[in-house]
C-alpha cells in the first residue's frame, strides 16, 4: 500500500528541483522507507549532506537536516554523533562529494567505524556544477571537462570503503528500489560505519553526454551494468570489465568508535579519580 | 485445515478494493520512468505543454494493476501512489 | 603559600579554561605550537564526560566542531597558521549559519611552513579575512594569563551570546611559556539562548526577536534546516535579494551594534601619553615594558593594547590619534595590524610601525629605540 | 633581584626542562614569587641541544623572554656552544665539567663541577644530575629559599627517590658553598 | 565585416588568454561560477600539446599547478570563494617559495556555499590576506574584455617577471557574460628569468644579483632544494633570523618597489572630478556609467578604476583624497576595498560605501542617487 | 662492497636532523640503492615530500628536491610529473602525511595509476609534532593525543592502496633492509603508481610511549609483527591480529595516466585539425 | 538605439540562450555592432525557467547587465512569470501563443504568435521554434539587420538544416509584417 | 674444468682484500643497531660522552667480519661501511 511519504517530506518544498528522470529521488524515498521501517522519530534522526544535488536531499526531508560545504559532510555528521551518541545521523553523498574532495573524510569514517549511515548517490558525474568528470565516471565517457573521454579509471567507492574498515557495505541501483531499502534498512540497523552505494542516473549532465539522455534507457544502463555479487564470484576480471557488483559486500562485527570512547570515559575516569 | 488456510487467504485477497492510483500532476515530470517499468501497461504518458517536459503519466488502466508497487517505488518524483 | 596556585603552560590553560567555561567537545589535528591544547583535551575531556576526538586533518576538525555545536555541545578546536588556513572554509560556515565555535590558532612564523616553533602574529588579517565572502567573526588576542584564562571563558561566552565563531589568537611565545596561575572562580559563563517557542513557531534566523535568534540544539524536537547557502528566516536557501541583504546586514550587526559588550582591551599610563603605542599579546606585553623604560628616561609613552582584535577598538584608537602625534605598533610581523591602526586615526597621527619577524621576539629596548627615534 | 633570569641546557633526555619547571615550581607555588619557565621547542634533532628559561621576580614577570640571563647551566658542551650567547658579560656560568670544556672564561664568571661524576659517585644514578645542578643553582643564586626548592623537589619527586633526592639536592648546596657561596641567611619567608 | 571578432564568454577568454600568454598547464576542480574555465582548458590545453588534469579538490589543484611551474610549465588554476579558501594554504607555500602561479577567482555570493550562481566582490580582502603568515601577492581585477584579455597576459608575465602568486579576480557579471572581442596580438609575454651561472653557483633564492633571483627548473641540471619552511638563499631551511628577515623583505620589496610596473588602473573624467568614485570590476562599468548620468545632471563625478587591487594603488588614491571631499566606493559585498580606500585618504576625503549583496549588481542609477545624496 | 651513498647526499647537511636509531634513515639508504640500480641521472629525478620527520629526506638527497606542504606531496608531484613525462618522481611521506591530512590525494593517485613512486614511511606515529596519534597507530597503543589507549583501527594503507587502484604495492619494513631496496627497484621499473609501505620505527615518539624506546628492540618488534603474504595466506585473521603482511601484494598492468593523456592530446589535435 | 535590450525566457533544454549568442553573433560578428549576451546560471531546476538577455549598442556596452528591457521573448508561462518583471513598461512581449496564456496587457504591448504550432505545421520540426523566434525578433526590432541574423543562423546551423532553418527564419519575418511591423530599410550596411 | 673452475673461484676469494669497516664518527649517534644485527659480533658500543647518545661504535673484530653488509644496510645514520 502506498507509502506516507508525506510525512516525512516537507511538503511545502516540494516539487523538488531534481530533473526529471534524475535517480536522486528514487534513493531518497528508499530512505525513507528505511527509515520509518527502523520506527525512529523523526526528532531522532539528522540527515546531513555535502553540496551538489544529491545533497540538496536534506531541504525536502523533515528531519534535523544540515546541508554543509563539498566534502565535508561526514565531519559534520561525526561532530553530531560524538555530541549525541544515541541519535541518528545519516549522510547522503554525491559520489563527487564523497569520493572525490570528501574522499579522505570516507576513508576516515571508515576506518573509525564511527556509527553513522553514508548513502553515496553515484551518478558518476558532477551534477550540481554542470556535467564535469567525477572520480567515478566510467573510463572513456565524456564529460564537460573529459570532452575527449575520461583519461583516469573509476574508483569503486564501496571496494575502498571495505578496505578502509567500513564494516557494512552494500551497493544497490536505482532500478531495484524495494533492494536499495533493504540495503539502507540493513545499513541503519548495522551498529559501525555503513555504506549504502545507490547506483543512480543522471540523464541531464551524464545522459547526455553519454547517449544515455533518456531517463529510463539511463536506467536500463544502470540496471545491466550491475552484477549481483554471487554471480560476479564466476565471472573473469574482463567479464566483469565496466560493471559494478551489487549485494551486501561486506558484513562485519567490529569496534565501534562512539562504543569505544564510552570505555575511554571510564578508563579516564578511573585513572582520575584514583589519583 | 490446508482448505480452510486458502479459503481464508482469497477471502483477504476479496476483501482488499481494487488497486486505485494516483497521479500527483504538479510533482509528475513526465519521465516515462513508471510508465516503462510497470508490468501490466497500466499508465500512459500523455502530452500536455503546460507540463515539465511538455508530459504528465495518466492511468488508463487502472484494473490491470497488480499493486507490484515499482511504478510507485521508482518515481524519482513522489508522484505516483499505489493504494 | 596557596597550593592552588600553579605553573600553567598557556596553551594547557586556554584548555582548562575552555573546559571551565563547558566546552565539552574537541576535534583537532595535531600541529606546533598548539599540540599540547589536544594534548590536554584528549586526557581531560574524557575525565568530565567529554569528547576529544584526533580527526583526520583541520578540515575534519573544523567541520566536526560545528556539528558537535549544532547538537548542543559548546565546541573548540586549536591549530596553528597551516592549520588555520585550512579551516577556513568550515570557518564560514560556522559565520553564516551562526554556529557558535571558538577556534585557537597559537600563531606560528609564516607564510607555508615558515618557523614552526618559533613565535608570530602574521595571522591577524587572516583571522579577519581568512574565508570568502562577506562574514564578521570575533577575534581576541590575549597577552597575560588571567587574560589567557578569563579570554578563553568569555571567547565561549561571547560565541553563545551572538552564535558566532570566536578566533582566540596566542603566539608560541604565550603558548609555550608556563607562569604561575591560580585558576579564578568569579567568572560568568554564558549559554546559547534557547528558543522559548514551540517547534512550530521556531525559526533559527529570525530577526524579530533581536539580531541573535536563539538556537535550538538538534535532536531536540526542533527539525529545521542548516544550510551555507544564504537562507531565509527558517534556514532554507533563498535567493530572494532583500532577504539576503537584511539578513547579511544583521549578522553584521549582531557584532557591530554590541562593541560595548564585546570590545576589551588594556590602557597603560596613556592619561598623560605623548607618544602611543599599540601593541597585542605578547607583544603588548614588551611593550609595556617599554613604556616604563621610555618614561625611565623622561619620555611620555603609553599602551592601548587590544584584546579584542576583531571587531578593532576603532574610536578607542581615534582617541588616541587625537592625543598623541605619534603611534606606534609594534608586531611580530611586517604591518598587518598597523594597517587598520591608519585606517582608524584618519590621519590624525603619525603612525609607523616596529616590525620583526624571523622568530625572535621584539625585546622591549627595540622598541624603546623605535619610541627615541620618533621624538 | 627583581627579575632574575636562568637558562638550563642540556640535551635531550637530559631532563633539563624538568629541573626548570621545579625551579619555577619552587618559586610561584613555595616562595608565592612571579616566575616564567620556557623551554625550547625545536622539530630538530632530538638528542640535540635543547634549554630552557625561567625567570624569576617579586613582581609580575611582564616581558615573558628572556633578555640578558644571569645564571646559565650547561650540562653539555653542544648545548653550550649554541645558547650561552644571551649570558651577560659577568653572569654565573655553571658547568658540567664531565661534559663541558670548552668555554669562555673572560666573559663569564666560571663555575665547574662534575656533577654528572658526583651523581654516579656519590648518590649512584645519574638520574639525579638534575637534582644536584638545582641544589646548586639555588645555592649559587639564592633565587629561590632552599626550602621551595625542597618542597619542589620533593613534590615531582617519584615514590620511592624521595631520598635520593634529598640528598642529592643537599649535595648541590654542599658544593656551592665549598665554591665559596655562602649559605643561605633565613629570608625565605620575607621573600615573598 | 572582421571574422575575427568573436562573442566571448568572459571565463572563456580567461583560459584562452592564458593559452596565449604560455600557459600549457590546467589543474583545476570545477566550481561555479567559474567551471567553463576548466571545460575550455579540458577542451584546447590538449590541442596545443598542454595538459588539463582535474584534481580531487583545489587543495590537490593548487599543488598540482605549483608542481608544473617548477618543472618550468607556465600554470594556472581556477576557482570561486570556496576552493579560494581551500587554496589558500599551498598559495601560501606559492609565496614563500617564489613560485609564478595564476590562480583565477570568479567571485559568487559567500560566506561559504552562499550564493552559487551570482556575483559578488566579496574576495577582496581574502585575496590579500587569505593565507597564513606575511606574504605578498598580486591581485588584478579587470572589467572590460580587453582587460580581462590583457589582464591574464599580464597575470602571467608578472608571475613570471616576479615570482609571484598572481589572483585574477572576476565576478559571476563578467565571468559569464559574452560580448564581442577580437583577440589582439600586440601583446608581450614575459618568461621567468633562468640562472645565467653554473648550477654549482646557482642559487635560488639568491638576492645579490636583484630582488627577483632566477629561477631554474627542475630537471635541468640545477639541484636545489624548494621548501615551505623559511630558508637561506639556497633553498635550504633556516631558523636564522637575519636571515628570514632579510628574505622577508626582499619579497615584499620585490612587489613595493616596483610599483610603476605592477599598479594598473583607469581613470574615468577625473579631471575635473568634485565627487569621486573608486570601483573595479563589473562594478567598475556600473559607477562609468553613473559618473555619466550624474555629468548629465551638472555633477562633476568622476571614477578611478584600479585593475591591480594588490598592491593597491595608495598613492593614486590619496591624490584624489587631496582633490575632492568625497570618496564613494561602490562594492558587491558589505565594505571591503572602502577599508583600504579609508586607509589610504589619511582622513584628507570623506569615504563612504555603496553596497549590495544578495545577488544583484549595484545598477548605475543605485550609484547616482549615492552621488546625489552626497552633493 | 660500501655503497657510494655520499654521492647522492648532500654531505654538507649531514648528519641528518632524525633521532639515534630512527627507522627513517635506513629507508632513504633503500631508495639511494634502489634509484642508483636504475641508473638514473641525479638531474633525471625529484624527491618531493610533505610535511614530517620523514619528509624532510629530501633535504639530503642530491636532487631535485621539494618539501611541500604537509600532506600534499602528491600533489605537487602529480604536476611535477605532467610537466615532465619523462622524469622520475619519487614521493616519501610519513603515516600522517600520507594517510592522514593527505589521504584523498593518496587515493587519487592510485585511481589515476599516474606513474610516480610513493615511499611511506610508517612508523605509527606523528613523529615529528611530538608522538600524537596516526591513523596507523595500532589499537590500544599510547600516543600524546591517544593517553588512555588508541580508540580507532589502524588503516592499512597497503589494502586501500589496491583497493583504490594503485598497481603496485609492496609492503616492507626497515629490519629488512635488502627487501626494501627490492621493493623500490620494482616500484620504480614499475609503470604507473607504485606504493612502498616501509614499517619503520619512530624510538623517541612511538617506542617511549609503548615500552619500545631501545631502537633495537622496536626493530625486533617490527620485524617480528611483519607476516610474508605467502605465510599469511596460511594463517587465521585471530592470528594476523596486530600483524601487518608483508611482500609485494600487487602488481598489475593497467592504464597509466600520463600514457592515456599523450592519447588525449593527439586525439585532440586530431579532433583540432579535422575542424 | 544606443543600447537596446532583448531577453528570451524559456524552459531548460529548449534552446534560448543558443538563440541569444546567434543574435549577440548577428550583431557583433555580422552587423559590427556591440553586444553583451548573459545568459542565467542557476543549480536549480533543468526544465525549470531560464533566460538570456542580449544588449545590443553601436556603441560600447558599459554597463553589461540588463537594468529595462525593451524586449522580451517568452516560449513558457513559468519564465514569463519569473522574468518579465525587467520588461520595460510600454517594451515588446512576443509570447509563443500555445504555451504562455496569462500575460499582463495594461503593462505591454503584446504579440501573440503560436510558434511551436508554427513550426510543427510550415516546417515540421520543432527545433525551429528558435529559430522563427529569431525571425520575428529581429523582424520586429530591427536591432540587427536581416542579412547579419541569416548569416549568423546560417553559421550556427548544424550540417543539413540549412534550409530548413533559412526557411524558418524567413518565416519569423514573415509574420512579424503580418503583425505590421515594417519591412527592413536597407540600412544594414550603415548600422555600423 | 671443473677443478679449474673452482680453483679460480677460491683464487678470486683470496684476491679480495680482508673487509675493511669504516665508522664515520659525526654520523653515529649509538643506537647499537649495527651492533645488534652483526651476526659475527664484529662491533662493539664505546662509551662516550662528548657523543649523542653517549656511546659510539667501535670496530673490534674486524677480522670476524663476513662482509655480510647488514650492518651498512641498516645503520640509519650512513655511519657505517664495509669495503
Ligand atoms: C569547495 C567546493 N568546491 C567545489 C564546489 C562546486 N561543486 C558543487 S557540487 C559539486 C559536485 C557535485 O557532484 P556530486 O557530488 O557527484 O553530486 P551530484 O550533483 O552529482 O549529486 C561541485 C564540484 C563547491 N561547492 N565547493
Ligand atoms: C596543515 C598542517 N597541519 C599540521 C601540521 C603539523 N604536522 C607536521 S608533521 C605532522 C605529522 C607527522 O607525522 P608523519 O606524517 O607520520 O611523519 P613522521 O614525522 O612520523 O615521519 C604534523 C601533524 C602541518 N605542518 N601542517
Ligand atoms: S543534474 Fe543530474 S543529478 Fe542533478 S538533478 Fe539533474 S539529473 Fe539529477
Ligand atoms: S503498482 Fe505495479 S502494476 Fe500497478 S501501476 Fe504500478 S507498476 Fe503497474
Ligand atoms: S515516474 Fe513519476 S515523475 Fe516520472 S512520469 Fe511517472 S509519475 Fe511522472
Ligand atoms: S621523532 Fe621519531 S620519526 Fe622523528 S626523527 Fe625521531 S625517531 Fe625518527
Ligand atoms: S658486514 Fe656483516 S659481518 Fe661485517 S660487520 Fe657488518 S654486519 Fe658484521
Ligand atoms: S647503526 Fe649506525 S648510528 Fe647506530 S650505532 Fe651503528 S654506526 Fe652508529
Ligand atoms: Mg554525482
Ligand atoms: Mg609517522
Amino acid at each position: 500500500m502506498a507509502f506516507n511519504y508525506e510525512y516525512y517530506l516537507r511538503m511545502d518544498k516540494m516539487p523538488h528541483m531534481w530533473c526529471p528522470g534524475c535517480g536522486i529521488g528514487i534513493v531518497v524515498k528508499a530512505m525513507l522507507r528505511a527509515i520509518d521501517k527502523m520506527g525512529w522519530s523523526k526528532d531522532d534522526v539528522a540527515v546531513v549532506s555535502g553540496i551538489g544535488c544529491t545533497s540538496r536531499t536534506p531541504g525536502y526531508v523533515d528531519f534535523n537536516t544540515l546541508h554543509t560545504t563539498h566534502g565535508r559532510a561526514l565531519t559534520f555528521a561525526t561532530g553530531l554523533k560524538l555530541a549525541r551518541p544515541d541519535k541518528h545521523v545519516i549522510v547522503i553523498s554525491g559520489d563527487g562529494d564523497a569520493a572525490a574532495i570528501g574522499g579522505n573524510h570516507f576513508l576516515h569514517a571508515c576506518r573509525r567505524n564511527i556509527d553513522l549511515t553514508l548513502i553515496v548517490v553515484n551518478n558518476y558525474i558532477y551534477g550540481m556544477t554542470g556535467g564535469q568528470a567525477s572520480p567515478t565516471t566510467p573510463f572513456g565517457a565524456r564529460a564537460s571537462t573529459a570532452p575527449y573521454g575520461a583519461v583516469d579509471s573509476p574508483l569503486d567507492i564501496s571496494r575502498v570503503a571495505i578496505a578502509a574498515g567500513a564494516s557494512y557495505v552494500a551497493r544497490g541501483t536505482v532500478a531495484q528500489g524495494f533492494m536499495l531499502e533493504k540495503f539502507i534498512y540493513n545499513g541503519f540497523k548495522h551498529k559501525g560505519f555503513a555504506v549504502i552505494e545507490a547506483m543512480s542516473t543522471c540523464p541531464i549532465q551524464y545522459g547526455r553526454r553519454n547517449k544515455l539522455s533518456d531517463p529510463v534507457q539511463l536506467l536500463k544502463w544502470v540496471k545491466e551494468h550491475g552484477v549481483p555479487a554471487k554471480k560476479a564470484e564466476k565471472m573473469s576480471p574482463e567479464e566483469l570489465e565496466g560493471k559494478f557488483i551489487t549485494g551486501e559486500l561486506h558484513n562485519q562485527e567490529r569496534v565501534e568508535y562512539t562504543e569505544e570512547y564510552e570505555l575511554v570515559r571510564q578508563r579516564a575516569q578511573e585513572a582520575a579519580g584514583a589519583r | 485445515m490446508a482448505e480452510t488456510a486458502t479459503a481464508e487467504k482469497v477471502a483477504k485477497k476479496k476483501e482488499k478494493p481494487a488497486p486505485r492510483i494516483e497521479v500527483i500532476d504538479e510533482f509528475c515530470k513526465g519521465c516515462n520512468i513508471c510508465v516503462d517499468i510497470c508490468p501490466t501497461n497500466v499508465l500512459e504518458m500523455k502530452p500536455d505543454p503546460t507540463r515539465w517536459v511538455g508530459a504528465v503519466v495518466v492511468v488508463t488502466r487502472p484494473e490491470a494493476c497488480t499493486r507490484c508497487m515499482l511504478c510507485e517505488i521508482h518515481c524519482p518524483d513522489f508522484a505516483i501512489k499505489v493504494y | 603559600m596557596d597550593k592552588k596556585i600553579q605553573l600553567w603552560e598557556g596553551n594547557h590553560l586556554v584548555a582548562e579554561a575552555a573546559i571551565r567555561a563547558g566546552c565539552r567537545f574537541f576535534a583537532g589535528y595535531p600541529i606546533t605550537p598548539s599540540s599540547e591544547v589536544a594534548e590536554y583535551m584528549a586526557w581531560k575531556l574524557p575525565q568530565v564526560g567529554g569528547t576529544f576526538i584526533q580527526m583526520e586533518d583541520e578540515i575534519a576538525s573544523m567541520g566536526a566542531i560545528i556539528g558537535a555545536s549544532l547538537a548542543g555541545v559548546k565546541s573548540m578546536t586549536a591549530t596553528s597558521g597551516p592549520g588555520f588556513s585550512l579551516k577556513q572554509e568550515n570557518l564560514g560556515f560556522a559565520c553564516i549559519a551562526e554556529i557558535p565555535v571558538v577556534i585557537l590558532n597559537v600563531m606560528r612564523g609564516g607564510p607555508s611552513t615558515g618557523l614552526p616553533t618559533h613565535p608570530s602574529q602574521m595571522d591577524v588579517m587572516q583571522a579577519r579575512w581568512g574565508t570568502h565572502g562577506d562574514h564578521w567573526i570575533i577575534a581576541i588576542a590575549p597577552a597575560y594569563m588571567d587574560e589567557i584564562f578569563r579570554g578563553t571563558v568569555r571567547a565561549f561566552n561571547l560565541a553563545e551570546k551572538y552564535r558566532v565563531p570566536v578566533i582566540i589568537l596566542l603566539d608560541e611565545i604565550l603558548g609555550h611559556m608556563h607562569e604561575g596561575y591560580e585558576i579564578p572562580d568569579d567568572f560568568e559563563i554564558i549559554d546559547r539562548a534557547k528558543p522559548d517557542v514551540p517547534p512550530e513557531e521556531y525559526f533559527p534566523y529570525d530577526d524579530s526577536k533581536g539580531d541573535v535568534p536563539p538556537l535550538a540544539p538538534f535532536f531536540t524536537g526542533y527539525r529545521y534546516n542548516v544550510t551555507g547557502l544564504n537562507h531565509d528566516k527558517s534556514g532554507f536557501p533563498t535567493t530572494n535579494p532583500e532577504l539576503i541583504q537584511r539578513d547579511m546586514e544583521r549578522q553584521r550587526r549582531k557584532l557591530y551594534a554590541n562593541l560595548d559588550d564585546i570590545l576589551w582591551y588594556d590602557e597603560y599610563k596613556l592619561d598623560d601619553a605623548e607618544i602611543g603605542l599599540v601593541a597585542f599579546g605578547s607583544m603588548g606585553r614588551s611593550a609595556q615594558v617599554a613604556v616604563d623604560l621610555a618614561r625611565e628616561q623622561g619620555i611620555k609613552a603609553g599602551l592601548f593594547r587590544p584584546i579584542t582584535l576583531w571587531p578593532f577598538p576603532e574610536e578607542k584608537v581615534q582617541q588616541l590619534a587625537e592625543q598623541v602625534d605619534t603611534i606606534l605598533v609594534p608586531e611580530m610581523n611586517l604591518g598587518q595590524l598597523i594597517l587598520e591602526v591608519e585606517r582608524c586615526v584618519h590621519g590624525k597621527a603619525n603612525v609607523e610601525g616596529v616590525n620583526k619577524v624571523g622568530g625572535l621576539p621584539i625585546e622591549p629596548p627595540e622598541i624603546l629605540e623605535a619610541i627615541k627615534a620618533r621624538i | 633581584m627583581d627579575r632574575y633570569e636562568l637558562r638550563f641546557g642540556g640535551v635531550g633526555g637530559q631532563g633539563v626542562i624538568l629541573a626548570g619547571t621545579i625551579l619555577a615550581e619552587a618559586a610561584v607555588i613555595y616562595d608565592g614569587l612571579y616566575a616564567v619557565q620556557s623551554p625550547t621547542y625545536t622539530a630538530q634533532v632530538r638528542g640535540g641541544a635543547t634549554k630552557v628559561d625561567v625567570i624569576i621576580g617579586k613582581t609580575p614577570i611582564i616581558y615573558p623572554r628572556a633578555t640578558a640571563i644571569d645564571f646559565f647551566l650547561a650540562l653539555a658542551q653542544r648545548s653550550y656552544d649554541v645558547f650561552h650567547h644571551q649570558l651577560k658579560e659577568g653572569g654565573l656560568l655553571l658547568v658540567d665539567s664531565t661534559l663541558v670544556s670548552r668555554v669562555d672564561e673572560d666573559r663569564y664568571r666560571v663555575y665547574r663541577v662534575p656533577i654528572t661524576d658526583l651523581a654516579e659517585r656519590e648518590i649512584g644514578r645519574v638520574v639525579v644530575v638534575n637534582t644536584i645542578s638545582l641544589g646548586l643553582t639555588v645555592a649559587m643564586t639564592k633565587v629561590v629559599s632552599r626550602k621551595a626548592i625542597e618542597q619542589a623537589v620533593m613534590a615531582r619527586a617519584p615514590r620511592g627517590t624521595e631520598e635520593m633526592n634529598m640528598k642529592a639536592l643537599q649535595l648541590g648546596f654542599a658544593k656551592a658553598e665549598e665554591m665559596g657561596f655562602a649559605p643561605e641567611e633565613t629570608k625565605a619567608e620575607e621573600a615573598v
